[in-house]
C-alpha cells in the first residue's frame, strides 16, 4: 500500500506546477488551465486523506470542489470571451485598465 | 512492490510530466491535450485510492465538460496570434523563485508530518460501496452545502450567459 | 476492488493500439502521399482556400457549452441520489425538489432571456 | 510446471481473453453493420445493394476494408500532424472501450463494477474530444465548423440522455450494469414499460448522439461537406467511420441493458413461456434452410462456383449451429447472448429504418428540440418518477400503477411543451 505522504508529495508538486503556470504565463486560457491543475492537486489530497481516515467526507469535498471548478470555468471563460470581444487580446498583462 | 503501487508511481510521473507540458507548450490546444492527460491520470489515481465515483465524476465533468469548454474558447479566440507572441510575462523569474519557495514550504510541512504519516491508513474497503456511502453522506450530513451548490450553479449559469451574450 | 478495473484498462489499451497498429501496417502497404497540384490543400469546394481557417465563431456555441457543463454537474449530484433513493424516501424527494427547483428557475430565466434560441 | 489450463485460469489472462473476444466480435459486428445498412437501405429504396463480392455481397465489408487500407494517405497542408493523428485514435478508444462494462449474458461480461453506468458515460464522453481535435487539426473551414456544430449537438442531447438514464437508476437502485439487469429480473418487468417516456427520450437522444438521421447534421453533405472529417481520407477516415458505428452499437446496448432487460428473455419469470428458449435453434435453423433454398435456385455455371460454394458453407454452418444448440448445456449457455444481441439488432434495424424514412432536421430546429423540449421533459420525468416511487412507498400504492400515473403526468407536460413550441 502506498503511504499517504507520497500522495501529498505528488499533490504538492502538481500544486507548484500550477502556481508557476498562473504566475508566469501570459495567455489567460493557460492561466485557467493552471488553476485547474491546482484544484486537482487539492482533490488528490482530499481523496488520499479520505482513504487514510476511512471516511467519505473527503470525497464529498472533492465533489464540491469539482462543482466550484465547473462554475469558475464557466464564468471565467465567459469573462474572457467578453474581454476578447472588446480588446482583441487574451494576454493577462494587457488587462491593465479597470474601466474603458 | 505490488501491481497497484507500481500503477501509482507510473501515474504520478505521467501526471507531473504532462502538467509541466501544460504550462510550457506554446500552442493552447497542445496544452489542453496535455491537461486532459493529467486529468486522466489523476482520475486513475482516484481509482487506485478506491474512489471510483470520484474517478467517474472527474472524467465526466472535467474531461467531458470543462475541457470541451476550454477547447471551444480556444477556437473562439484566434490563437495563431498568441502562438507567435512571447509565452511568459516579465515577472517570470520572480514568480519562479516564489514558486520554489512554496515548494520548499510544502516539503517542510510533509517532513514535519512524517510521524503522523506513519500511522497505518485505514482499510481501503472503508469507503466501499462508494456511491451508496457518498449518497448517504451527501443527502444526510451535507444537505446545506448540497442545496447551496445548486444556487452556485444557478449564479454561474446566469453570470456566464450574461457575460458571453452579445449586448 | 481495483482489480475489477484492470480489464477496462486492458480494453482501453487494445482499443488505442488498434488504430496505431493498423495505421502503421497500412503505411507499409499504401503509396506515399504525393504533393501534386491541389491534393494537399484544404478542401474549399474547389477554389483555393482563402484566409485563416482557425477564425472566430459565433458565441452561441460557447453558450451551449456553458449550459452543458452546468447541467452536467447537476446530473452528477443526481446519480448518488438515485442510487440511495429508496433509503432516503420522501426526505430525499423534497431535497431533490428544492435542488431541481432552483435549476428550473435558472432554466426559465434562460428561456425568457432567449439564451436557448439558436437564431 | 504450469500447464496451459493453469495459465488460462489466472484472472487477468481470463479477462484478457474476454477482452479479445469482445473486441473481435465487435469489429465484426461493426463491419457487417455497414453492410446491413447498405442492404436494408437498398431494399427500402427497391434496389439490390451490394451484390458482387460473395453471394449477396457478403464479403463486401472485407473488400472495403482492404481498399481503405491501401488508399493514399493525405494530410492537408498546415494541419497539426500529431493532433491529426491523435483525433481518430481518441474516437475509437472512446466508442470501443465502453463495451468492457456491458453485460452480454448472465456470466459473460468483461468486467462489472459498482459504478458501471457512470463509467460507460464517462468513457463515451471522451469521444467529443476526438471530434473537436479532428476538426481543429485539419486547418480547414468546413471541418472546424462541422466539429463545433457536432459538439454542440452532442452535448445538448447528452444532458437529456443522462436525465433519462437517471429514471432507470431510480427504479433499479444500483449503477452496476449487471445489477440493473438483475433488478429487472427481480421486479419481473422491463423498465421500458415502467418508464416509457424516459425510454423515448433515451431513444431520440441516442439517435442524436450517434449523428444518425434525422439528426445527422454534422455530416449533412448539402451544408458542411462531410463535417469534422472532411479532410480525413483512407484508413484515418475509416477509423472515424468504425467509431461512429461502434457508438451506434454502444447506445443500443445501453438502451437494451437499462430499458429492455439486457440478456433476459421476454417474460423471464413466466414459466409456461419457457419454450422461448428454443428461439436460437429456430433462428439458426431458418437461416440454414434459407441458405440451402437459395443454393438450389442459384444459377449454375463456372463463374458462380465460388459463390455457390460459400452459400452452401454458410447454410451448413447455420444448420450445424442449430443442431449444436439442441444440446442442453449449449442452449442454456447461449441464451443470454442470443437475447441481448437480438434486442440490439432490433435497435440497429430501427436506426437504419429511420435513415431510410425521415427527412433531415435543420440545425436550429434540432437545438430547439433539444433545449426546449427534450431537456425539460427529461427533468420533469425524473421528478415525476421520484414522486411515483414515493407514493408507492409511503402510501402503499401499487408500484406499477403509480409509476404509470407518473408517466401519464409527464405526457401531459410533454403535450404542454409541444403546444408551447408551435
Amino acid at each position: 500500500m502506498v503511504p499517504t505522504w507520497h500522495y501529498l508529495a505528488l499533490a504538492a508538486a502538481l500544486f507548484t506546477v500550477g502556481v508557476i503556470g498562473v504566475l508566469t504565463r501570459r495567455n489567460i486560457i493557460i492561466i485557467f488551465m493552471s488553476l485547474e491543475l491546482i484544484l486537482n492537486a487539492v482533490n488528490i489530497n482530499l481523496i488520499a486523506f479520505a482513504r487514510h481516515w476511512g471516511s467519505v467526507d473527503g470525497h464529498i469535498f472533492a465533489i464540491f470542489i469539482i462543482t466550484v471548478a465547473a462554475a469558475e470555468a464557466a464564468v471565467g471563460l465567459g469573462i474572457l470571451i467578453a474581454f476578447f470581444r472588446n480588446r482583441d487580446t487574451v494576454n493577462a498583462d494587457e488587462i491593465d485598465l479597470l474601466k474603458w | 512492490m505490488t501491481f497497484y503501487e507500481v500503477t501509482f508511481y507510473v501515474l504520478a510521473v505521467v501526471a507531473l510530466l504532462s502538467a509541466i507540458l501544460v504550462i510550457t507548450c506554446r500552442n493552447p490546444v497542445h496544452s489542453a491535450i496535455f491537461l486532459v492527460l493529467t486529468l486522466l491520470s489523476v482520475a486513475l489515481i482516484f481509482l487506485q485510492l478506491q474512489a471510483e465515483f470520484m474517478a467517474a465524476v472527474q472524467i465526466i465533468v472535467y474531461i467531458g465538460g470543462i475541457m470541451v469548454l476550454f477547447l471551444f474558447v480556444i477556437m473562439l479566440v484566434n490563437l495563431d496570434v498568441a502562438v507567435r507572441q512571447a509565452p511568459y510575462n516579465r515577472q517570470r523569474w520572480i514568480a519562479g523563485f516564489a514558486a520554489l519557495v512554496l515548494l520548499a514550504e510544502f516539503t517542510l510541512f510533509i517532513y514535519q508530518g512524517r510521524d503522523w504519516a506513519k500511522l497505518p491508513p485505514a482499510a481501503a474497503e472503508a469507503v466501499q460501496p462508494n456511491t451508496e456511502l457518498i449518497g448517504r453522506a451527501l443527502f444526510q450530513n451535507y444537505i446545506l452545502p448540497f442545496e447551496v451548490a445548486s444556487l452556485l450553479l444557478l449564479v454561474a449559469m446566469v453570470g456566464a450567459v450574461l457575460m458571453a451574450k452579445q449586448r | 476492488m481495483p482489480e475489477n478495473y484492470v480489464p477496462i484498462l486492458m480494453f482501453g489499451v487494445i482499443a488505442f493500439l488498434f488504430p496505431v497498429v493498423t495505421l502503421w501496417f497500412a503505411s507499409l502497404l499504401r503509396p506515399d502521399s504525393r504533393d501534386v497540384g491541389f491534393r494537399r490543400k484544404p478542401y474549399e469546394c474547389g477554389v483555393p482556400p482563402e484566409g485563416d481557417a482557425r477564425g472566430r465563431f459565433g458565441v452561441r456555441f460557447y453558450i451551449i457549452a456553458i449550459l452543458f457543463v452546468i447541467f452536467d454537474v447537476e446530473t452528477i449530484f443526481l446519480f448518488p441520489w438515485a442510487v440511495q433513493y429508496k433509503a432516503l424516501g420522501l426526505f430525499g424527494l423534497v431535497e431533490m425538489l428544492v435542488f431541481l427547483g432552483i435549476l428550473i428557475v435558472g432554466y426559465i430565466w434562460l428561456y425568457k432571456k432567449g439564451a436557448l434560441e439558436w437564431v | 510446471m504450469t500447464t496451459l489450463l493453469e495459465i488460462l485460469d489466472q484472472p487477468l489472462v481470463l479477462a484478457l481473453i474476454r477482452v479479445l473476444i469482445v473486441f473481435t466480435a465487435l469489429s465484426l459486428i461493426v463491419a457487417y453493420l455497414v453492410y446491413a445498412e447498405r442492404k436494408i437501405l437498398a431494399h427500402i429504396q427497391v434496389r439490390l445493394g451490394p451484390m458482387r463480392v460473395g453471394p449477396h455481397g457478403l464479403l463486401q465489408p472485407i473488400a472495403d476494408g482492404l481498399k481503405l487500407l491501401l488508399k493514399e494517405d493525405i494530410i492537408p497542408e498546415g494541419a497539426d500532424r500529431a493532433v491529426f493523428w491523435l483525433a481518430p485514435a481518441i474516437t475509437v478508444l472512446a466508442s470501443f472501450t465502453a463495451f468492457s462494462l456491458i453485460p452480454f449474458a448472465d456470466n459473460f461480461y468483461v468486467t462489472d463494477v459498482n459504478v458501471g453506468l457512470l463509467f460507460v458515460i464517462a468513457i463515451s464522453s471522451l469521444g467529443v474530444l476526438g471530434i473537436i481535435l479532428g476538426g481543429w487539426a485539419s486547418n480547414s473551414h468546413y471541418p472546424l465548423l462541422g466539429a463545433l456544430r457536432s459538439t454542440a449537438q452532442l452535448v445538448s442531447y447528452e444532458v437529456a440522455l443522462s436525465f433519462a438514464l437517471i429514471s432507470a437508476i431510480l427504479l433499479a437502485g444500483t449503477l452496476s450494469m449487471n445489477g440493473i439487469v438483475k433488478a429487472q429480473l427481480q421486479q419481473g418487468v422491463w423498465f421500458a414499460f415502467m418508464q416509457p417516456v424516459a425510454f423515448f427520450i433515451l431513444f431520440v437522444a441516442a439517435i442524436a448522439e450517434t449523428n444518425r438521421n434525422p439528426f445527422d447534421l454534422p455530416e449533412a453533405e448539402s451544408e458542411l461537406v462531410a463535417g469534422f472529417h472532411t479532410e480525413y481520407s483512407g484508413f484515418r477516415f475509416s477509423l472515424f467511420f468504425l467509431a461512429e458505428y461502434a457508438a451506434m452499437v454502444l447506445v443500443s446496448s445501453i438502451a437494451v441493458t437499462l430499458f429492455l432487460g439486457g440478456w433476459l428473455r421476454p417474460f423471464p419469470n413466466v414459466e409456461w413461456l419457457g419454450f422461448l428458449r428454443f428461439a436460437p435453434v429456430v433462428v439458426f435453423g431458418a437461416a440454414g434452410t434459407w441458405c440451402f433454398l437459395r443454393f438450389f435456385r442459384f444459377p449454375t455455371g463456372r463463374e458462380w462456383f465460388w459463390q455457390r460454394l460459400m452459400l452452401f458453407a454458410l447454410g451448413a454452418g447455420a444448420a450445424a449451429a442449430a443442431l449444436g444448440l439442441l444440446y442442453p448445456p449449449v442452449l442454456v449457455a447461449s441464451q443470454g447472448a442470443f437475447w441481448f444481441l437480438a434486442k440490439v439488432f432490433l435497435f440497429l434495424y430501427a436506426f437504419i429504418w429511420f435513415r431510410g424514412t425521415f427527412p433531415r432536421y435543420r440545425f436550429d430546429q434540432l437545438m430547439r428540440l433539444g433545449w426546449h423540449f427534450m431537456i425539460p421533459l427529461a427533468i420533469v420525468n425524473v421528478i415525476f418518477c421520484g414522486v411515483g416511487l414515493v407514493l408507492s412507498w409511503e402510501l402503499g400504492w401499487n408500484r406499477s400503477l403509480s409509476l404509470l400515473l407518473a408517466s401519464g403526468a409527464t405526457l401531459l407536460v410533454a403535450a404542454w411543451l409541444a403546444r408551447e413550441r408551435s
